[in-house]
């Protein structure tokens, strides 16, 4: 399948169009909106279904196959705040909060849009290692707190946010999904499969439906912020996406798993790192860090990225 | 009837600073608050029901001295950064010796 | 299968049973209540999946096919509202505004009346054309913006109230997921069927239920605005519905198609309909539309109209 | 199969690791909340859902098999509220309003522990009676009305608490779904599986997540109220647990239907109960009832009630 | 303008109360009430989000009269057993007679 | 504490007319406003959580100026025909120079 294919493919998921439809309700100023329980909701069970899906499939996973994709998490997971943060400071020339707060972000990772590698991986008859999931997890929590480090140097309420990282819905939701799999095996997921499985890639698309609204409610930010943060915005995914397909090639995935992996590194936080952020670093703008995060990223991943990930990791490794 | 006269509190805020402000006005000798979720405008634009978090209204019923305090910690510690609003106001609240 | 036989039948579906349960709840003065947001939720899926499954069909459908229907449903959308009008001015004896409210609701289409119809005829192994759901977002906005028209004749927010109704949630739901359905295709159909597709019944079960509480808390109007409105709300959809069989039937519409075609124009709207009048023609009285359309002729279609329908459509295409 | 491996069963189903889960985040003081709402909609769905299945079944029942069952259902209606009052009397040494509070809950029913039960019996094989939810809507209100009679001895609201009772949501839902899958038979339920069926495990396990952080919450009164409150929430299940075990072999059912109809005796009420009691009896002290209900009998039952109720079933009657 | 002078009366409620209360404050003479859904701690501990159902925070327009009679049942029969908290305000009410 | 004594202008109306409130009281000077979902009851009968839409609580702190601008507007073009109710009290803002 060449190119142009693959991203057609990819655009006309429903997902992703799905995304459009929320951005196009928006700019057509329609009174569509999501109460915020049903993004709630959704955001629950999806971070537990992710978590649980993993777990199950952990549970079947030999210690070995995980470590050195799990090393590589790490690695990641202290890299990528860097880069974000010394590319903030050179290229965009903002203060160091606010190049500390944009790598929180690009230091932490999008469950939605490993969702959406996954997912497309599995369109394409891919099948991506089933322990993905606890490496988002895994790739979750230190970004932001390296790029939080870089922000306070010594001061304030760092403890605080970290406690709260730690603590916070998507990472409990997560491990926790991860560990009620991990226990309850092949035997649990029988039951729950329906619920947590089967309907997983619809209550994904209506939660696209909303982002998409969130995103376009964000555009304006592009305007003011102006093209250099398109390119960081756009830039920074594909170098960590290059990393990460290549050191979950290295890391012994399969090409499909070395792809979503990719799309994992090259994701940025909306969920976890702006609460964090939030309360340790409240001098930092957040039309900056969530313009950048959620209207370029976000949309850049999930329309051009992934394909190209995949581009990448078949060239290395399939 | 027994009507105390009490002052009556209102912060509107970004919700993410929910647990802090209420441990901030017990700390300060609130003996009770009331929340309600909320969304709205100000000068840093409009806050709504978006998942980057709306906004809480609080309300807390303390004596004028209590009162002080608890706006003077907010013009300290949040204005500067935060979504916040503050306002005091006169009551006469039924059984008001509890609140004191 | 003999009329009777019909009946009970359609009165029997859990669909039918779950609305009169809600209407028990409420006579009984039950604490049962669904939250707001749970209404909200229920209908931005069901308005999406109808959507997504009629563009999935539509991918299949020649344009020829489509075209007479289209046309018939426009026809229908003009005429229905002048329909409304007149019947409410001679025969209820109401004002011009309270007639072009009226004239509103039943000039567009109750997308709920649609499922359930289309579920009957889906039980009595029907097949209603796949497109169908195309049609009811074509009959839901021209109706409403006729009788606004009959309502103002050339004065003050009739473009703020059309704005409303094109880019009112309804609409914004039914097209946008006829877009997602026709650009994804069957393809998308796959991954997301089990979520949009197969409890589809189940929800629109639920959602009746809500549905059934809210057309009891408005039957009161019917002691107050007495009978003649009962005849207005039954006589109405009986004649719209047996054109909607008509022309259906003439634009080679299947059986089954005519009689979905038939409910949709014997159907009155209560979500977009009351909306866009409120803001156009507030002088009118919510009582008289919201009770005939909502206690009246949504009970009355889902009963014995639909049903009906199907021994016209039987006894003219069958 | 042993006691042990029975245990193990149990603890690992996804929906008992899911309500620790629940447990762990208020215990670590997560962000992680269920909004009301979303309570109150996994409420609607599982109550309406768990009639609806039994009436399906009810449908296929002959009268006189449940005769017997529903006569013991009722006896248990009127004993298990008096046991509850007098072992709180003498054991507690608590009032006698908090003791009539505590006889409500223990004399009604926990439609999640019913569910917890029916569930382990299936994984394990058994094949409980298809009609037993009829049987806990009809254990749900008798005990409530003989405990409020207990506490008031002709004052006050007695009306209005039974009123609220019998009109309360848990009640019309149960009794509702019921009608509506009798009424609609196996037909009805062919439509609307994929929804109130297929998916019902995976929906009580998001449930059982919220009710974990509820009953940790609540985990704070076993401090305060000391040693002896937990002996009463656990022996007085144990009794009635067996108690239930034995009429329900008595009333013919099989071994798995006697081990469900003893954890329906077994398990005491937090959604009916409480409601009613704080109207019925204010003065009455809500953390002693809600305490010893979701803080210690809703655990203990779901852990280690449901294999000891098992194997007595097993022990009497396979 | 045309603004009458009126009370304010502020009832924050454990939601159990709710039809109970509406009961109450129209038998003694309010011709309307607005309600929010609230959540907050007292005496009696935090009531939140959790089922055991939270709280409602109702605000009724009523003369001065009716306000104090509505303060003076609420004291009687609702202070001693149920979380409850009363206080009353001085409002300028648009189109005031509709009120009293 | 700087505390500026300002007007506290508190409508509720009809969900439906959220829109159009904003814009009338940003257009007559209002630079913010708070808003919380409400139901209630009042000459036009019950408002509640029904999908007819329930009702909005909508405050915002103005000048005297402003708010007597604000309930004028209200009187004049939506009480005839809508479920609305205003009213307006005295509060004392922190930072009030923000808001007038
Ligand atoms: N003038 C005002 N009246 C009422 N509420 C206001 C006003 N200004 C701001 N607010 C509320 O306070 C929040 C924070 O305001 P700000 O910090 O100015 O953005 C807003 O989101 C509003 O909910
Ligand atoms: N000082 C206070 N200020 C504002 N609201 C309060 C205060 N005290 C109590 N409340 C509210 O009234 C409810 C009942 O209070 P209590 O009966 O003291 O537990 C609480 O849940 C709060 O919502
Ligand atoms: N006396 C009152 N006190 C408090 N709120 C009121 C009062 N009267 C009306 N309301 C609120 O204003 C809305 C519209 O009132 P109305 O136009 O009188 O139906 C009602 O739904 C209530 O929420
Ligand atoms: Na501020
Ligand atoms: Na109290
Ligand atoms: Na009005």
């Amino acid at each position: 399948m060449d190119a142009l294919e693959l991203l057609r493919l990819n655009l006309l998921s429903p997902m992703v169009l799905a995304f459009f439809l929320g951005m196009a309700a928006r700019l057509l100023k329609s009174d569509l909106a999501f109460p915020e329980v049903l993004y709630t909701a959704l955001s629950i069970y999806l971070l537990f279904a992710i978590g649980f899906k993993g777990g199950v499939e952990l549970s079947k996973t030999p210690f070995l196959v995980l470590l050195l994709p799990a090393l590589a998490t790490l690695f990641l997971g202290l890299l990528r705040p860097l880069t974000g943060y010394f590319l903030a400071r050179k290229a965009l020339g903002v203060s160091r909060v606010d190049a500390s707060a944009l790598a929180a972000h690009y230091g932490s990772v999008s469950a939605v849009t490993f969702l959406a590698a996954l997912t497309f991986a599995q369109a394409l008859g891919e099948r991506p290692e089933g322990f993905l999931p606890t490496l988002v997890a895994l790739l979750e929590v230190p970004g932001i707190v390296v790029a939080l480090l870089l922000g306070k140097r010594g001061g304030g309420n760092l403890g605080e946010a970290l406690r709260e990282v730690l603590t916070g819905k998507s990472v409990v939701l997560l491990v926790g999904g991860l560990l009620v799999g991990l226990l309850s095996g092949e035997r649990g997921m029988e039951r729950v499969k329906p619920f947590f499985v089967d309907p997983f890639y619809g209550a994904l698309t209506l939660f696209l439906l909303d982002m998409g609204m969130v995103a376009a409610s964000r555009l304006s930010v592009l305007r003011r912020v102006g093209f250099r943060l398109v390119l960081y915005g756009t830039l920074l995914p594909l170098l960590h996406g290059a990393l990460g397909v290549y050191l979950g090639h290295l890391g012994g995935l399969s090409p499909g798993g070395a792809m979503v992996f990719g799309a994992m590194a090259a994701s940025s936080s909306y969920i976890a790192a702006p609460a964090a952020v939030r309360i340790a670093l409240p001098e930092a703008n957040p039309s900056l860090y969530l313009g950048a995060s959620l209207a370029i990223t976000f949309p850049f991943n999930l329309v051009l990225g992934i394909p190209i990930y995949h581009a990448l990791a078949k060239a290395i490794g399939g | 009837m027994n009507l105390v006269p009490l002052k009556l509190v209102t912060i509107v805020a970004e919700s993410l600073l929910e647990k802090r402000l209420v441990e901030e006005i017990k700390r300060l000798g609130a003996k009770g608050y009331t929340i309600v979720p909320a969304r709205g405008e100000g000068s840093r634009g409009v806050r709504s029901v978006d998942w980057e978090g709306q906004n809480i209204r609080l309300e807390t019923i303390v004596s004028e001295e209590v009162a002080l305090k608890i706006l003077e910690r907010l013009q300290e510690a949040y204005f500067p950064h935060y979504a916040v609003i503050a306002y005091v106001e006169n009551v006469f609240v039924v059984r008001g010796e509890k609140y004191v």
